[in-house]
């Protein structure tokens, strides 16, 4: 009987010992338990004492930590450049850093925290498509604003999202253009497989459709790919005068080193890059890449006395060694973009500040932008690059002026039928 | 024709790149069991070694650039197999005979293992400049060019095959291993010094790892997830060839290898993946323990 | 102690068992209930995710924990479960028209598949019957042919592969990597009112009672013998003339329909399903919440999912690096030092505390062995 | 007396090496029949074919008249009759020496009966008889750890008591144990002879000779002598065998 006793008593202990766990566990899960109150349903930003709270939303950790964390510091300098200059509404701007962990169910986590805990006035974000998918609705729930800085396949235009990188038009399209008159009439299309490569591919066999050129072939590799060797087969037996490459970054890695030691030059086949920025190009190595091209709106060399001073004031921060690019340049933007919009509005009331952002102008690193109101989009000038022995690129070809956003391609005729 | 040809070449390419990231696992997991799911942040070690071997030589006369590789090979060796044996002194030397156990906590390290090295490389992905000497390759005919770079890949993994296996079926060394694997009881009572043999093997198979992981820079990026590549797929090379055995896991590594390639040439990439993984799926129905593998008398191991 | 006495004591000792672990789940439970008064409502939408998690933990300790079949690829009918749902929702939300991924890439009339999922109800059906099919045919050839331990480990990999990459390459069909999102409403209820997330955070806290009582009721039964039997000898098992393939095929099967259902309770909450959900990560994720909770026990599992996913929100908000160290660390610690995880570690700190009256007992044990 | 196994014209091979060559024999209803010979005589092999775990190349081994069980996998095998205790005492580590008799006396093995059968007061009693047999009741509600090595191989064979086989296999049952342990085996497989017969593999001579109703003694796969233990012992083939290989001769002597 004696044990039984003890038996029960082991239960007992047992008991309020898991007991006193499991509170534990719920505080840390859920924070300080807080006085019960409804989500704010609208957003209007937490405006109240000295500061401005902003969300910055990347992948911190993951597998797109690679391209985002050079986003997420663009993104603080230009908070730290405003607050230097005294901030917007005589406030300083307070990021609040999430991170997504390449992710999506934890990016839409995040975002609703933001929105609903933090209730931050705008949110600078995201890089994959995947990614800003996953937060779409949790903004338009919450009536929420994210600032998007990559340039993606269009088909969209959420009022609750502001698109500082290039639409189809203002990248695939004059690209493909371009190369149709330069280099020749047969495609090889080539991507990683998800949404922007399938998107991108889709519009450009529309358009070659249209132009009167010839897709040879197709191909599509899983994320994480290492092997193109028989990609390269492929590409060596179809003969095209030209490889579009969506690949996405590592596989770009893998791509140019092994294309280079099939023992095919720039001399022999143009590759054209819509994913490899400078950033990436530093990671597939100069000499791997170098005669190949990309499509941008913005290069590190892009000749403008804003970008100077841009370039010189990021490596101050972060190193002689870093480059610019693109996306960080378009991250850039937006922060100055929305400090602006917010200026006009007087507030940060989100649907204030939409309606302010309408036609704004801003003198950026890559010339003038403007803030299309129709989709809120940017007017970006486009520009072709070849990539140098020194892993810089160099333009070689541009529009000249910005071009009007248009992620629809509701203004070309054989692009009709693509969006619905 | 020369498509034809050079997809044959791909396929035993492939596959020697398969076995040559393998080559490790067949030992901690092949010999001694552990389901070393930090086998690929060996594998990325081993290139972040290269990494910084080149960068070493970059201070150097130009002429000599070309020799960091060749210092590299055996230095990632070096390195990777000290990591392993740490890792084994620590961690691993508990996990013996809890196979299922090891695999969850050899996780556990690849996690740290690449967030270590995020932290000290940065995140992007760096550059190795391969040597000159493998630059271009041994062109056939017109548009029939197999590159030296694969080509010293295969002759790599032969070197490796034929050393490992006359470490482990001809010299003393081996079979003090393989005593101590099959049985570690009876091996200890016999004098061998069971712990000392257990790390070097870890370390032996780690370090081989590492050489993988220097080869790999001359074909793809070198990052933090570089391992996360190969580790499934390695792990198919070992089980379909059949746990613990050389042979099997050269013919795993080259049946997958030469799968993959065809399939990917007949269909696409995605498909040829899902393709391969199915096959080995099938195949291990009919050969639940592997092709070549050595059946065991115990009721339940 | 006559022998009708020490009869009784055993079944007093195995009710005692029983309802201990049965008061720790009923107060968390308690604790869960009463949660929403004290959280915001993301807090609460939150925490009905981790509920979720733990549906699926209780699945897969049924199967790693008890049976000792590690499967690395329950990330897949998770995510079958999940787009089950997602399918629907996606469908309600598109009101009748073709969801806007279709329409982008290419398809001009809804695929014979989905139609099915207009309906709700079957939906929900199918969350459970689709992962538990696939179960039973995988598990059918792979138990029948014997594949065991690390060789089943290693082909619920490839299946975690095959599944993830095919579903990204399917986009016209499945979202591609994008996944299934930008859900409206379920079942006519606005999605994004508090009133339908509390309402589907209770339903989520229902069915993970529902769930664990289910499972407890049958480990407490002669099957929950069997499958630890199986678990430390199955050849043994089969020399006491039972089949273990039927057993194993059944416990995979169910787990699989756990896992389902937890993927279909995941979905409305958290908006988003992708073919990421179903990789290999994640797949070993939710075997760490049970290692770390404690295997072979249910509240273990229940406890560890909440837990894991709690810290994870907590810590990588402030510190995104300092995750990966600890869970790493965790892992390994775990592993190492506390085998049975938290389950575990509470039991033996209890057993120190009443240590006099067993020392006896425990010396000559550790003489037998 | 009638035959209950016989095994006719049996071959077992692995990769090409015959472990059992053509092994032909009758073993009777009640017999305590012993399996002997040298370190690989094929012993095990044998009774690994006759319970199904391994399948021969050819021959049968036909189970109460007619039944080939090599047609059979092991579980059906056991459904059949047959039970087997392995080398190595295999009970179930995390469960109680009850609970692992309650998986042996249970006869509808079926997944339905697992989850929604209780045991019935017949089989609740068999299950202490059996314990009381085996000496094992008061231990009943420990672990198999508490147990003795000895303890754990009676656990063993009651539990195959239990699944009230008519023919049990048993390989080395004594073996690691002392005098006093044996005796109470060997009296222990005299009583369940009454309902059962018995094949045991056995290196231990005295025990053999103790208890042996007829011994088969295999060498290099094939029978080399069948016959009573006096018989066999003064067979000079089966001398020089022993002796050849050294070791073992001296319990044979």
């Amino acid at each position: 009987m004696k044990k039984i006793l003890a038996t029960q008593l082991k239960k007992r202990l047992t008991g309020v010992i898991s007991l006193t766990l499991v509170a534990g566990l719920l505080l840390t899960g859920c924070g300080a338990a807080q006085t019960s109150q409804p989500a704010a349903t609208t957003s209007s930003g937490n405006t109240s004492g000295n500061t401005i709270k902003v969300g910055i939303l990347h992948s911190l950790s993951g597998t797109m930590a690679i391209s985002e964390v050079s986003v997420k510091d663009a993104e603080m300098m230009a908070i730290d450049e405003i607050n230097a200059a005294g901030g917007v509404l005589g406030k300083k701007i307070e990021p609040v850093v999430e991170d997504g962990a390449s992710d999506w169910p934890t990016f839409a986590e995040k975002a609703k925290k933001l929105l609903q805990q933090d209730k931050v006035a705008t949110v600078f974000g995201c890089w994959t498509s995947a990614s800003r998918k996953a937060v779409l609705p949790v903004f338009e729930e919450n009536n929420g604003l994210l600032w998007y800085p990559v340039q993606y396949e269009g088909m969209e235009s959420s009022p609750n999202i502001f698109y500082t990188g290039a639409a189809p038009n203002q990248q695939i399209v004059p690209a493909v253009e371009w190369l149709f008159k330069n280099k020749g009439k047969k495609f090889f299309l080539l991507g990683s497989d998800y949404v922007f490569p399938r998107t991108a591919n889709k519009i450009i066999k529309a358009q070659l459709k249209d132009l009167g050129g010839e897709v040879v072939d197709e191909e599509y590799t899983p994320l994480g790919f290492t092997d193109y060797s028989t990609i390269i087969n492929k590409i060596k037996a179809t003969k095209p005068d030209v490889v579009f490459n969506t690949l996405n970054g590592d596989s770009n890695v893998a791509f140019f080193k092994q294309l280079k030691d099939a023992g095919i030059t720039s001399k022999d086949l143009t590759t054209l890059s819509v994913s490899v920025a400078e950033e990436e190009v530093r990671g597939i190595g100069a000499a791997n890449m170098a005669g190949q091209l990309v499509s941008w709106n913005y290069y590190q060399t892009t000749d403008t006395p804003e970008n100077k001073e841009f370039v010189k004031k990021y490596q101050a921060k972060y190193g002689a060694d870093r480059v610019t690019d693109d996306p960080i340049e378009a991250a850039y933007d937006a922060v100055y973009l929305w400090a602006a919009a917010v200026k006009k509005a007087g507030s940060t009331d989100v649907d204030k500040v939409r309606q302010a952002a309408k036609g704004i102008e801003f003198q950026a690193p890559e010339g003038q932008v403007k803030i299309e109101g129709e989709n809120q989009h940017l007017w970006k000038t486009v520009r072709i690059g070849e990539v140098a022995a020194d892993g810089s690129i160099k333009e070689i070809w541009s529009t000249g002026k910005a071009v009007k956003p248009d992620p629809y391609l509701k203004s070309y005729p054989w692009a009709k039928g693509l969006s619905n | 024709m020369g498509t034809y040809l050079l997809q044959i070449f791909n396929g035993i390419s492939v596959s020697s790149i398969l076995i040559l990231a393998a080559l490790g696992l067949a030992i901690t997991f092949g010999l001694m069991k552990i389901i070393n799911m930090a086998h690929g942040e060996f594998i990325m070690i081993g290139a972040y070694v290269t990494y910084l071997m080149q960068n070493q030589f970059l201070h150097l006369p130009k002429s000599l650039f070309g020799l960091y590789f060749l210092l590299a090979i055996p230095a990632s060796f070096i390195v990777s197999g000290l990591v392993g044996f740490v890792l084994e002194r620590t961690v691993i030397r508990h996990l013996y005979n809890r196979p299922l156990d090891s695999l969850l906590a050899t996780w556990g390290v690849s996690l740290v293992l690449q967030q270590l090295a995020r932290n000290i490389f940065g995140a992007p992905n760096v550059d190795v400049k391969s040597p000159g000497w493998l630059d271009g390759g041994l062109v056939l005919s017109q548009g029939l060019q197999l590159p030296y770079k694969r080509l010293f890949i295969i002759a790599l993994v032969i070197v490796c095959l034929l050393s490992m296996f006359l470490l482990l079926y001809k010299s003393k060394t081996g079979r003090r291993i393989r005593a101590v694997m099959q049985n570690r009881e009876m091996a200890e009572s016999m004098g061998i010094n069971t712990r000392r043999v257990d790390a070097y093997t870890f370390a032996i198979g780690s370090g081989f790892a590492g050489i993988a992981g220097c080869a790999l820079t001359l074909l793809g990026s070198i990052g933090s997830t570089l391992g996360t590549n190969y580790i499934v797929d390695t792990f198919m090379v070992v089980v379909l060839g059949g746990v613990g055995t050389l042979v099997g896991t050269a013919a795993g590594g080259l049946l997958i290898g030469t799968a993959n390639t065809t399939l990917e040439f007949l269909t696409n990439a995605s498909l040829g993946k899902v393709l391969v993984f199915i096959l080995i799926i099938t195949l291990l129905q009919w050969r639940p323990n592997g092709l070549f593998n050595i059946s065991s008398r115990s009721l339940d191991d | 102690m006559t022998e009708a006495n020490v009869r009784n004591s055993r079944f007093d000792l195995r009710r005692l068992t029983k309802s201990k672990e049965l008061l720790v789940f009923a107060f968390l439970i308690l604790l869960l209930v009463f949660a929403p008064l004290f959280l915001s409502i993301f807090r609460v939408n939150l925490l009905g995710k981790f509920i979720a998690y733990a549906i699926l933990a209780i699945g897969l300790d049924l199967i790693w924990g008890f049976t000792g079949i590690l499967s690395l690829g329950h990330g897949v009918f998770f995510g079958l479960g999940a787009y089950c749902m997602a399918m629907y929702l996606k469908l309600e939300a598109a009101q009748g028209k073709l969801p806007d991924f279709m329409s982008w890439s290419g398809l001009e009339s809804l695929p014979w598949f989905w139609k099915p999922f207009t309906n709700s109800a079957l939906a929900i059906v199918m969350a459970i019957l689709i992962p538990t099919g696939l179960a039973f045919v995988i598990g059918f050839f792979t138990f029948k042919n014997r594949i065991r331990g690390v060789y089943f480990s290693i082909l619920s990999q490839a299946l975690a592969i095959i599944f993830s990459v095919l579903f990204v390459g399917q986009q016209a069909y499945t979202g591609g990597t994008n996944g299934l999102t930008n859900y409206r409403s379920i079942m006519g209820f606005s999605l994004s009112s508090d009133t339908t997330k509390l309402t589907l955070y209770y339903i989520s806290l229902a069915l993970l009672v529902v769930t664990y009582l289910f499972c407890n009721f049958l480990v407490k039964r002669r099957i929950g013998r069997i499958l630890v039997a199986i678990r430390d000898g199955e050849n043994r098992v089969r020399f006491s003339g039972y089949n273990p393939a039927t057993y194993k095929i059944f416990v995979y099967c169910l787990s699989a329909a756990i896992a389902g259902l937890a993927g279909a309770v995941f979905v409305p909450q958290v908006g988003i399903i992708s073919p990421a959900e179903m990789g290999i990560v994640p797949s070993i994720e939710m075997v760490i919440w049970v290692a770390i909770g404690g295997r072979g026990t249910l509240i273990g599992a229940v406890i560890g999912a909440i837990l894991v996913n709690a810290l994870k929100s907590g810590i990588s908000d402030s510190f995104p690096d300092v995750w990966s160290y600890f869970i790493g660390l965790a892992f390994v610690f775990v592993v190492l030092l506390m085998p049975q995880g938290i389950v575990g570690l509470v039991k033996e700190m209890a057993r120190r505390f009443k240590q006099p009256p067993n020392h006896t007992e425990h010396l000559s044990t550790d003489k037998a062995a | 007396m009638d035959s209950i196994l016989q095994i006719d014209n049996l071959t077992v091979s692995f990769n090409g090496f015959r472990a059992v060559n053509h092994v032909k024999t009758e073993i009777e209803k009640g017999e305590i029949r012993f399996f002997i010979g040298p370190n690989g005589a094929g012993k095990t092999t044998l009774l690994d074919a006759i319970c199904g775990r391994v399948k021969p190349q050819s021959g049968q081994v036909l189970f109460s008249g007619n039944l080939d069980v090599t047609r059979y996998s092991e579980h059906e095998i056991v459904n059949i009759g047959i039970g087997r205790k392995f080398q190595v005492p295999s009970v179930f580590a995390h469960m109680s020496v009850y609970e692992n008799m309650e998986l042996a006396v249970v006869k509808d093995r079926s997944l339905y009966s697992s989850i929604f059968h209780k045991l019935n007061n017949e089989q609740r009693e068999r299950i202490e008889d059996i314990l009381v047999t085996i000496g094992l009741y008061e231990k009943r509600l420990n672990t198999p750890k508490a147990l003795s090595h000895g303890e754990k191989q009676w656990l063993e064979i009651g539990m195959l008591l239990a699944q009230e086989p008519k023919l049990m296999l048993l390989d080395e049952p004594v073996a690691g144990m002392g005098r006093s342990e044996t005796d109470v085996t060997g009296k222990l497989l005299e009583k369940i002879a009454r309902n059962c017969t018995i094949i045991v593999v056995e290196h231990d001579m005295e025990f053999v000779k103790d208890y042996a109703t007829k011994v088969t003694v295999l060498h290099e796969g094939a029978i080399l002598d069948e016959g009573s233990v006096s018989e066999v012992q003064s067979n000079q083939k089966v001398i020089d065998v022993y002796l050849g290989r050294g070791g073992e001769g001296e319990c044979l002597m």
